[in-house]
């Protein structure tokens, strides 16, 4: 069964995703991951969404953070002060999704500004929740198309910590959630060195090169001592998928973009 | 509180050069309130919101805004705020000064205006720049453990305005569904307005714990039906996506925005009654 | 979360020296809970609550308690709490230690609790004689604008107990009426137990903002029908006011009192059921 | 229409609160006055509790600071921390009402312990809402018995600001609320000197004498310049407080005492 790229990305997160997890998910790929997961081995996943609401079951996915459908369907919704103070600042939130203009080797983002910050060249939309969904979720997920432009050397600005500049930030800042553990791109899936924390080719997808991971990424990239395959989206998972965003079209009159 | 028409209820608290909170988080937006702010032509405006998206973006390109505090500047699930960005890249219509926050920052700096607080208190901004570029970013140690926490002004605007389902004959307001941060952007400000779906007798059987702001913490009351579109009401109309997205193109061009501005906004009738009861 | 009896909730959950709160704020105050956690002769613990009332009385009457954190402690609408008093101003039937705050202030620290800060900031306790007894209670300058401002450590119990109305299935747990402290207790605790009148399938129809605690956030619920009496489940049943009446009596003299606790907690069969769904 | 000294008490206080006033009550007489004031000329009178109830309308007065009678009458009920943080710490509270163990000529008051601190002769029941209130609430009403033993030259323990020790604390300390404008007991009424703030008698209720004040109070109690009788309750005032206390009665099956 043929896929796309997008469908290999969201099964790559989706499947790294346990029944046990309370997820923040940001709209597009992420919501897709997070209920892809929740249609198939992770029916207990709890999805909390910032525009606060609680263990939400959406039917389509959003086409935005606060669609009706997340409140319609959800246990209950609470306060925007609520969420980011009891919920998200409260440590109850184990995995955190999170994307970018501009990843670094460490896996800091830049939501902010390309160019200079007080003259930019494209003024990007800013934090948003990210900067303390970085530092309050047990992990983060970051989900990215790989390319040159967004996989840089350096960033612009640094809006929302990774494992910092030197790799080892989070410990110096006293933060005791593990950050980015997860990067899946459109290429391969990326997991942080245990020594210095640098995000390093874990799996190919099916059919990649490591010369292309290296033409496409702005530092030189490092490969895992141990490089497997991506497992390859198998059908039970694409119909879910596939159904899904039929759904969703059908409900919004289009598909369905990120943020 | 009093009922008043929504050209009146602007024209009588809203002022050139005024801290202007409109919120509602993708649910409940007043556009209806921000299209008549546009029609009377205020200037100089300091606008506040967590997630400034296309009425922000209208309000900024027809030149209001003179300031914008913000957390979030897109087009939820479409992309960029064109008119955001030409003002702030290229400075048309003229130039936009931009205090920003992360949307944590934003919402404990609403409450703690809510709370009559000077200033909030949590745990935000670690390891990143923001706090380079915003100086009301500041850290201070907790006096029993030491740990260095995250201090930002609280949020005192001069008028918030809302947008919610129901008012009663006292004038209190019922916001069901995702009730965001108007609740405290409400209390939060010297004046408010609420912009509602209908005005009824009575709001009838409810939850004990229903969200509901008393009449007595709002200035004016202003029916408006359909006063959140192309934003929703729950239990009233769906979002209408499709304008979001239409949006994209619409406001790519300084030409295009204008004329739409033209016709749907400037030229049209305000979306009142003269008499509201 | 599991559904457990409320013996096994409290011996699994309940430790001799803990830092206990069973809050409830008249309403749904867990009356059964404490009432085991006494038949199961718990030791030292420091009992957390706003409103220590009979409940408290009782524990302490009972000598369970080493500490008090609290912000007032009096029968509501009747008088002392002779067992309290007992204990602070004679030491019977052991010494207590009392750390004490106002309400302002322990709700703030519940707040900053559930919230996973280190602290709670606010404007309280200006001009009283309460932080002269109280070195938790500090003041720091606002950064922005000097202002003195209140600083007390965040509440983080052990084990937080409530009583609520329903639970379904999930172990979601739904309180209406008067939800006090409740959510930012269970919050704010390591581990938590929510006793309730019923388990049903379903809540049914209800607000989209109804006040819930998915079950993940509990360690246990038990069904413990009228768990909350003498004080009342909206809904289920009235506050027993006679109860808190008749306490007055009851617990003025030491014999009188320990006459009553054999009789209607001691020698009582913990008010649960084995098995639960 | 004869009338007992609590009737008295109850009206005097209740004749001060106005139409627009936003009052925090606490149990006992306060609601009894605030309650008789929203029966009789103030329809408007908007009644808050600090378990959280909104504008409550309870047809009996309740016996404990959250009965289910003041919850169902509300507009709506509210959370702990948010009555306290954005509803009296916001400043949106016109009167609060307060009394005591002891209270002193500052109109500061004692809730705490009677002898030491740390071995009370009487422990009392302590702060609860008190300490806030007296600082966030535009104003306080007293509402106390006249007694040497509470109206005393020195508190054991000053739980809650009124005036302050030097009458000027407030000031000193930043605070902009008035304190206590007005103490109702069952001989009089007092108000703060406009120099000095000393609670002053103002008015004695009829049938009072000036030297019976004196012999009650346990410091050198001044006079106002001018002292009128305090009105008498009238009929209808009377008739709708006692159908309020019969309603009560019925019920809780019992009469209400206070905190």
């Amino acid at each position: 069964m043929t896929y796309t790229s997008a469908e290999m990305m969201t099964v790559a997160a989706a499947r790294a995703l346990s029944d046990r997890d309370i997820c923040f998910a940001g709209i597009g790929l992420p919501s897709a991951a997070c209920n892809l997961a929740r249609l198939t081995h992770a029916p207990h996943i709890r999805l909390i969404y910032e525009s606060g609401t609680l263990e939400t079951r959406p039917d389509v996915l959003p086409l935005s953070i606060g669609d009706g459908e997340l409140c319609e369907t959800a246990l209950t919704t609470v306060s925007i002060p609520e969420i980011f103070q009891y919920w998200l600042q409260g440590g109850r939130i184990t995995i955190g999704f999170l994307s970018g203009a501009q990843v670094d080797r460490f896996g800091n983002l830049n939501t902010t500004a390309i160019g200079d910050y007080q003259n930019p060249k494209v003024r990007l939309p800013g934090s948003g929740r990210a900067t303390e969904i970085a530092t309050s979720c047990g992990q983060i997920f970051l989900i990215m198309r790989h390319s040159p432009r967004s996989f840089v050397e350096q960033l612009d600005f640094l809006t929302t910590l990774g494992h910092g500049q030197t790799g080892r930030e989070r410990k110096d800042l006293g933060i005791e959630t593990r950050g980015p553990t997860l990067l899946v791109t459109d290429l391969c899936t990326m997991r942080p060195d245990p020594e210095t924390n640098e995000m390093a080719v874990a799996s190919l997808h099916p059919g990649i090169t490591r010369e292309q991971v290296r033409e496409k990424t702005g530092w030189e990239v490092r490969f895992g001592d141990t490089v497997d395959e991506t497992p390859p989206p198998v059908s039970s998972e694409l119909e879910v998928l596939r159904a899904l965003h039929a759904r969703t079209a059908q409900a919004h009159g289009v598909g369905v973009g990120s943020e | 509180m009093e009922f008043l028409g929504l050209s009146e209820a602007v024209s009588r608290h809203v002022q050139d050069g005024d801290q202007v909170a409109l919120e509602g988080f993708t649910h409940l937006i007043p556009f209806a309130a921000g299209h008549e702010i546009i029609r009377q032509g205020r200037r100089d405006l300091t606008l506040i919101r967590m997630t400034p998206d296309l009425l922000y973006d209208q309000m900024i390109g027809m030149g209001m805004a003179r300031k914008l505090i913000f957390s979030w500047g897109g087009n939820p699930g479409v992309g960029s705020l064109h008119r955001l960005r030409d003002a702030v890249e290229r400075g048309w219509p003229q130039p936009l000064e931009i205090v920003e926050h992360s949307h944590a920052g934003m919402a404990n700096a609403y409450a703690a205006g809510a709370a009559g607080m000077p200033c909030a208190f949590f745990r935000g901004y670690r390891g990143s720049d923001l706090s380079k570029v915003n100086s009301d970013i500041r850290f201070v140690p907790c006096p029993f453990t030491g740990e260095e926490l995250t201090c930002i002004p609280a949020i005192r605007p001069d008028v918030t305005i809302i947008h919610a389902q129901k008012a009663d004959r006292e004038g209190n307001v019922l916001i069901e569904g995702i009730m965001g941060i108007q609740k405290e952007a409400v209390l939060a400000a010297r004046l408010a307005i609420a912009t509602v779906e209908e005005i009824v007798d009575d709001f009838g059987p409810r939850s004990s714990n229903a969200v509901i702001l008393p009449g007595w913490t709002l200035s004016a009351v202003s029916l408006a039906p359909r006063g959140a579109h192309p934003s929703y009401a729950h239990g009233y109309y769906a979002r209408d996506n499709a304008f979001y997205i239409a949006w994209d193109t619409v406001s790519r061009e300084r030409e295009s925005f204008l004329a739409w501005m033209k016709e749907h906004v400037l030229h049209k009738v305000p979306q009142d009654r003269e008499t509201v009861r």
